[in-house]
């Protein structure tokens, strides 16, 4: 049996090809609950300002142990490189790390990152030491021009954030893989366990997804059906499916009947 | 001495004069280890929070991390 | 976190909702590691002559223990309700078991059931005492017909056999599946794990597949692939999806951005 | 006294004549606990495998489980 | 350019492949627009009791013309044989047809034929001379029996009727068309103009439908949408499609760039 | 019935909302009769260099009308702005039409056009006073740049040139639309009749094919079919789609049986 | 004489004594040429109309075309 | 007078000297109104034809339509 390597992102070795998102839960203790569950090891945290007038409401980090889990502090809601930057600089004195998750965004409408504002970024944060993996749509001209810029990990959107429509365009997935030398990460998309299994069948080195969990009827179940969903796929992808056929085939031996 | 004024997190403030950044966030109820600061654009270090004297009009940023997808 | 109930066929209860077929291996040997890895508790079989030419060949229980597995002995190669009862006879007498699995097929090229035989020969088998778990077409009508008649689980085919196309016709399933009160297992079609885990989503009770785990390049990799797809598919399921939505909706908060 | 000869899985064989199906599975080889026959299209319980004699023509199907979808 | 034959049903030519129901529309002034619209010659009809209160009150025959159109009148409502075969002894007398649609319904949520008795009613009818095109489930071990029994036409569903999901399991549409040697027209489930077309490009000889055109928002110009789908999807049949390629392929030449 | 506005480009008036490339024909004889059969007004062609060695071999325009369809100059082949430029600078002498086709193309694999050089060329033609329609990946945001500088119509792929995959990401062609002003018509990717059909109820104002007619056995009747569809999916979307039901809803009333 | 009762369409109905199918299908209002008529499970062929007679008690189907798919 | 040689569509020609793009062209046995020149980088408006003079080592570019997606 095919063993598999780790994912490795900027050099650290991730066990879970998971990484989910912290937005969208009732409570911090239900999305503690539900990262337990998942399996993931990494996940993606927003920069925001304190709450002056009551200074002590639950914080993410009272939950969410920042030594036990890798935190990648997300750009979300940034729409130029100037914020982004502004905004990661801080992450960085926050937190102590490196390793950030970039997206600009454009039309709220649909979320799509703006590709040309997004790769000025990248260089911008690449200039200035940090290690970036980015959110960005399925072309593959751009996910090149990326990974050329020196991106950690291609990230490109399965479907619009939080529209749990699945994989729209697996041929521009799969053509991006087969051209990316750093890990491709599917973010946003992913609406039920199967779309996760068929992004990590196409190939894919992990998913990234948040509302397919936080808003699903019971979201530390979802957690763990997710979890054996990016195994299967990834297992699958790896163990190499048997090819389509367009007739049957039977699976039971036609000598020796009585 | 009067109080001088400052913005934070886009809201103005009040705060004794010659306070350091420590003590300003200590004034604010705010824990140095769970946020980060910018002021006047300029990212505070967390090692100069003492040495870092808040001015008249400074523009500061307290951040911290929160859910995000 | 719902905790959900084992599968529970003819008073049986599997913990696995995984079933899985034993031919078309390279080896019994590769079989049985298969089928550790896949977790499932109950294989099919086929009943055929033995070879008297060669009485010391191996044989499929020196290698998978009927103590340790629930044997399903199956009617492949049957075209009338006479060939299954006959066969299913010397099983029963073969193995002391009552629980069977029968299939009555027609035409080889698609190994599509005779609809109106298999409801005749399901039957004739209930008359005899058997417990009959049922391949079956998608055709809704049918399967009500076969769980009047008695039928102890309805496995309606995903596709032709051998054909790995995955489920074609997820409303049939899903009709099959609101009217059963007996287990809906989904049984050929399956190609690969996405495919296992949208069968499981749609809400069947398990799922019976051979030829997607037997011809992978790597079948031991592909069993323990499939073990998580069902579980990721059946937990996704019970957790209950996100709806979809036709435009973006943010992770992150929108407010606090500095 | 001259063999009997029968149909076993559609091969005609011989045999001692006077065998019991016992007799017979061992006389081809076979681990009775690990087949199930049919005789003359009845099945021939295995606890009557001493009991039941082998006489001429019968037509005699043995068989296993194989591995099957 | 390769011709087409005209579809020959029981001996008779139809000009057009398109044949349309005559239910759901808000009135018959617009349901014969629609037909005139659609360019179908055919189209089904149920058979009912006269209003007796008010015998005066509009009729089908006053605006759609027997003369000009071939009716086929259906046995929409019926659930057993016997009430298929009174039904359309009435019709034979009302109208002097022997070409005749059979569908006998078993559950009204779905609204699938149970055929087991589909295929009893088929031999009642042509017993008693009327020339059958049977509705019925796209199941080709029952379309291989229907025609055995002598049905001039099978008609598998596409979906369940009124639904407008369109083709689901275009593999056994498939199968279907390649064992007939008679017309094979889907029946139902077609919702818009793509969903004919694609109906069409699987080989069949035509298709009938009626809530995708009186249900849509202008059905007028949908029925001249299913005219031009229905010719494009044969007409694509006919040529012959071009290969799918995994990569691109360009279209203008690479010699002879300045 | 609802009556269609004519399909306008750059003040251009086009009755059909199909436009056909001139390329891969076995002649161009073929090709004329092919134009001919799809009713395409304006069809798309390249600006190679003449052949020196023997100037009498059959040209383009002597077998097509300049006079009678619209030309539109592409720029297949080109890499850069730069070259777009001077090979449409050379069109617009040969033809003397300012209206031209750009596509500035990335890996010959997918033939996917480079965005930002696509987006910098358009800025350059529009400002040497050419009306240009823009190839274009399927990201909104894109599209809405090369809308903004000043594109008279937005191209994006449907699938990669020459593979007839059908159009793979009907969420990003529809996003595209709803943000349009200017004409979006659907370039490359159409493999069948019913592609075609999907793109215009899509609500695309246009498509533009060549290798699904010039690649299939009978490209006359395909050019046909695709005509045909194009007016199907056109019609079908100004007409308004049926809803579609999760469960069936008769044709026929359910009072008055006998 | 008084009038006779029948059953029409489920709903029962009354009718003058001795009247013919054609004179009946007229007493309602019908006409004969755009219906088809089933006289106790019996179709009643149109040329047959001026012959029937209806009788007390017959159950009678009087049915048309309409809308259906 | 020795032949002026050209560069043309990327191929080394001969030409007499002082010959005009027109000459040139029917030279070449092309159709003037069936091409588009460029020469040396700049287009060749199809007025100046008579009026331009092919020079020695001039680059020219003889394009026309072809068949195309």
């Amino acid at each position: 049996m095919t063993h598999d390597a780790p994912l490795k992102v900027a050099g650290r070795d991730l066990s879970s090809r998971l990484i989910i998102g912290t937005g969208k839960y009732e409570t911090y203790e239900q999305n503690a609950r539900a990262l337990e569950a998942s399996g993931a090891e990494m996940i993606t945290v927003a920069v925001r300002r304190v709450n002056l007038s009551d200074p002590d409401k639950p914080r993410l980090v009272d939950f969410i142990d920042p030594e036990k889990y890798v935190f990648l502090p997300n750009t979300a809601g940034c729409f130029t490189g100037e914020d982004a930057v502004r905004t990661l600089r801080l992450a960085r004195e926050a937190g102590g790390w490196k390793l950030v998750k970039l997206e600009v965004l454009s039309d709220p409408k649909h979320l799509y990152p703006d590709m040309a504002e997004t790769l000025r970024a990248t260089e911008m944060l690449i200039k200035e030491g940090f290690e970036v993996m980015v959110y960005c749509s399925d072309d593959p001209v751009y996910a090149k021009k990326l990974e050329e810029a020196g991106a950690c990990a291609i990230m490109p959107l399965g479907a619009p954030i939080g529209s749990g429509l699945g994989i729209q365009n697996p041929v521009n997935i799969r053509l991006i893989i087969e051209e990316a030398k750093v890990p491709v990460i599917v973010d946003a998309g992913v609406g039920t366990a199967s779309d996760a299994a068929i992004a990590m069948e196409l190939g894919c080195d992990g998913v990234l997804m948040n509302t397919a969990i936080a808003e699903a009827k019971d979201p530390i179940l979802m957690a763990s059906a997710m979890k054996h969903a990016v195994i299967a796929g990834r297992q699958a992808y790896l163990a190499g499916r048997m090819a389509k056929k367009t007739y049957a085939d039977p699976s039971s031996p036609l000598a020796g009947l009585i | 001495m009067s109080e001088i004024s400052v913005t934070v997190n886009g809201e103005s403030r009040t705060a004794p004069p010659g306070l350091s950044l420590s003590g300003f966030l200590e004034h604010l109820g705010l824990d140095p280890r769970k946020v980060a600061v910018e002021r006047n654009l300029e990212i505070a270090p967390r090692s100069q929070y003492d040495a870092i004297r808040i001015e008249p009009d400074d523009r500061i940023e307290i951040v911290h991390f929160v859910g995000g997808g």
